[in-house]
């Protein structure tokens, strides 16, 4: 089982890429090593560690970055929202 | 409730008409209807800063859920007999309708409570993204602390 | 800013739509629509206390004068961009449309708060008199504290 | 010249009028006194002194009581208002 990465708005951009499916790497345990984790791939990815409030869901609740992720989470990363 | 995100433009006339049709018990309909504004950005002066078009990203599937759980919210704090949210995503001109709440209640202070405190949730907790077009440019909007304080103000008490 | 008495039903839709057509300031349009109700009248508990129709009789000249009033009110505490007052007159049945109030601005907090103040004030201040029709026969409505309360709260500040 | 008077809602119908026209009798100053001398004509013109919260516009602004009234003003007397 992998978890599936969805990346909005500004990030999005930034990442050149909407979504990824990733096989859970071993020894990361919440969504905060899981951004660390793609933070470490370098540009552009580091953006992940710069954007300013970075924001975080797991199956679609906004959450902490000490939550912990499993394999076939849905896990968003994306700047504050901007509403309507 | 009823809650819609979509591309489409809506009719406000018609959806405020559909709360209280066939029905005797509503005493009153509060609604929004929210606009693009050609307003510069936030600091710029010159002409060039002006919007001219604006693209709405959401999160599908959770958007909904944060409007559907927003509602439920507004639900549980007055007596209201109905409600309507359209959110549309895409982009956008200014003067174009971006979104729309409606609330139907027997009494106005609940209609019109409800309508505000939805559309101040909407525009701080809803997953929703807004890029700004200018003759300089695109740019993702930052999010506005007005925004946050006016959504504040409901978490204390009624 | 537009106000009318009239027997004539109105398209909220329409009015709401004026207020921003052809513009690209307008960011929000917070609007109203109050109808009949066939709630029993105060007190009363049998089915034959339920309000069959109801006849809205205004004093012509002051009635528009007195609506206009308050929007000039509202224009002074608010930045509002357009404002339009719909009052119907004459016999109306439960589930018609009695009063619509429509404010668009720059921004959401103003045109909800005009909204509501107008409201407030048309409901306490404005040469209207209601005469309910039950099965037990006619009666003209008594004012409500409710709505002085309700009105009385924009006398302090914004 | 006269005075114009206006009679609306519950006091219209008590009256069995809603408007008439009257040469200001001498000796009437007020609106209050002028309310004094029509509900003296007896029944139903004693409805204006036993309505509750009876309200008065002169020229379609509300007044009290003591307001001074005219030959060619328009005074009107009704209940208080209900909203829409």
């Amino acid at each position: 089982m992998s978890v599936k990465i969805l990346f909005f708005a500004g990030l999005r951009e930034a990442l050149g890429s909407g979504s990824e499916t990733l096989d859970l790497p071993a020894g990361i345990a919440t969504v905060g090593e899981l951004r660390d984790f793609l933070a470490a791939r370098g540009e552009p990815w580091s953006a992940l560690a710069t954007t300013k409030n970075l924001r975080v869901a797991v199956n679609q609740q906004m959450v902490g970055l000490d939550t912990p992720v499993k394999a076939g989470d849905e896990v968003a990363f994306f700047p504050p929202v901007t509403g309507g | 409730m009823s809650v819609s995100v979509q591309e489409a433009d809506f009719d406000a006339g018609a959806e405020i008409g559909a709360l209280s049709a066939g029905r005797d018990d509503v005493g009153a309909v509060a609604s929004f209807v929210g606009l693009v504004r050609a307003d510069k950005a936030d600091g710029e002066t010159s002409a060039a800063a002006a919007v001219k078009a604006m693209t709405l990203e959401h999160y599908q599937g959770m958007t909904e859920k944060a409007l559907e759980e927003i509602v439920v919210q507004a639900q549980a704090r007055w007596e209201l007999l109905g409600v309507r949210v359209i959110h549309r995503v895409g982009r956008l001109l200014p003067g174009d309708r971006i979104v729309f709440v409606a609330v139907a209640s027997s009494h106005r202070g609940d209609a019109f409570a409800a309508c505000e405190f939805i559309m101040d949730y909407l525009k701080t907790r809803a997953p929703f993204w807004k890029k700004e077009e200018t003759l300089q440019g695109g740019r993702w909007v930052d999010a506005r602390e007005s925004d946050d304080a006016a959504a504040g103000r409901w978490s204390d008490s009624k």
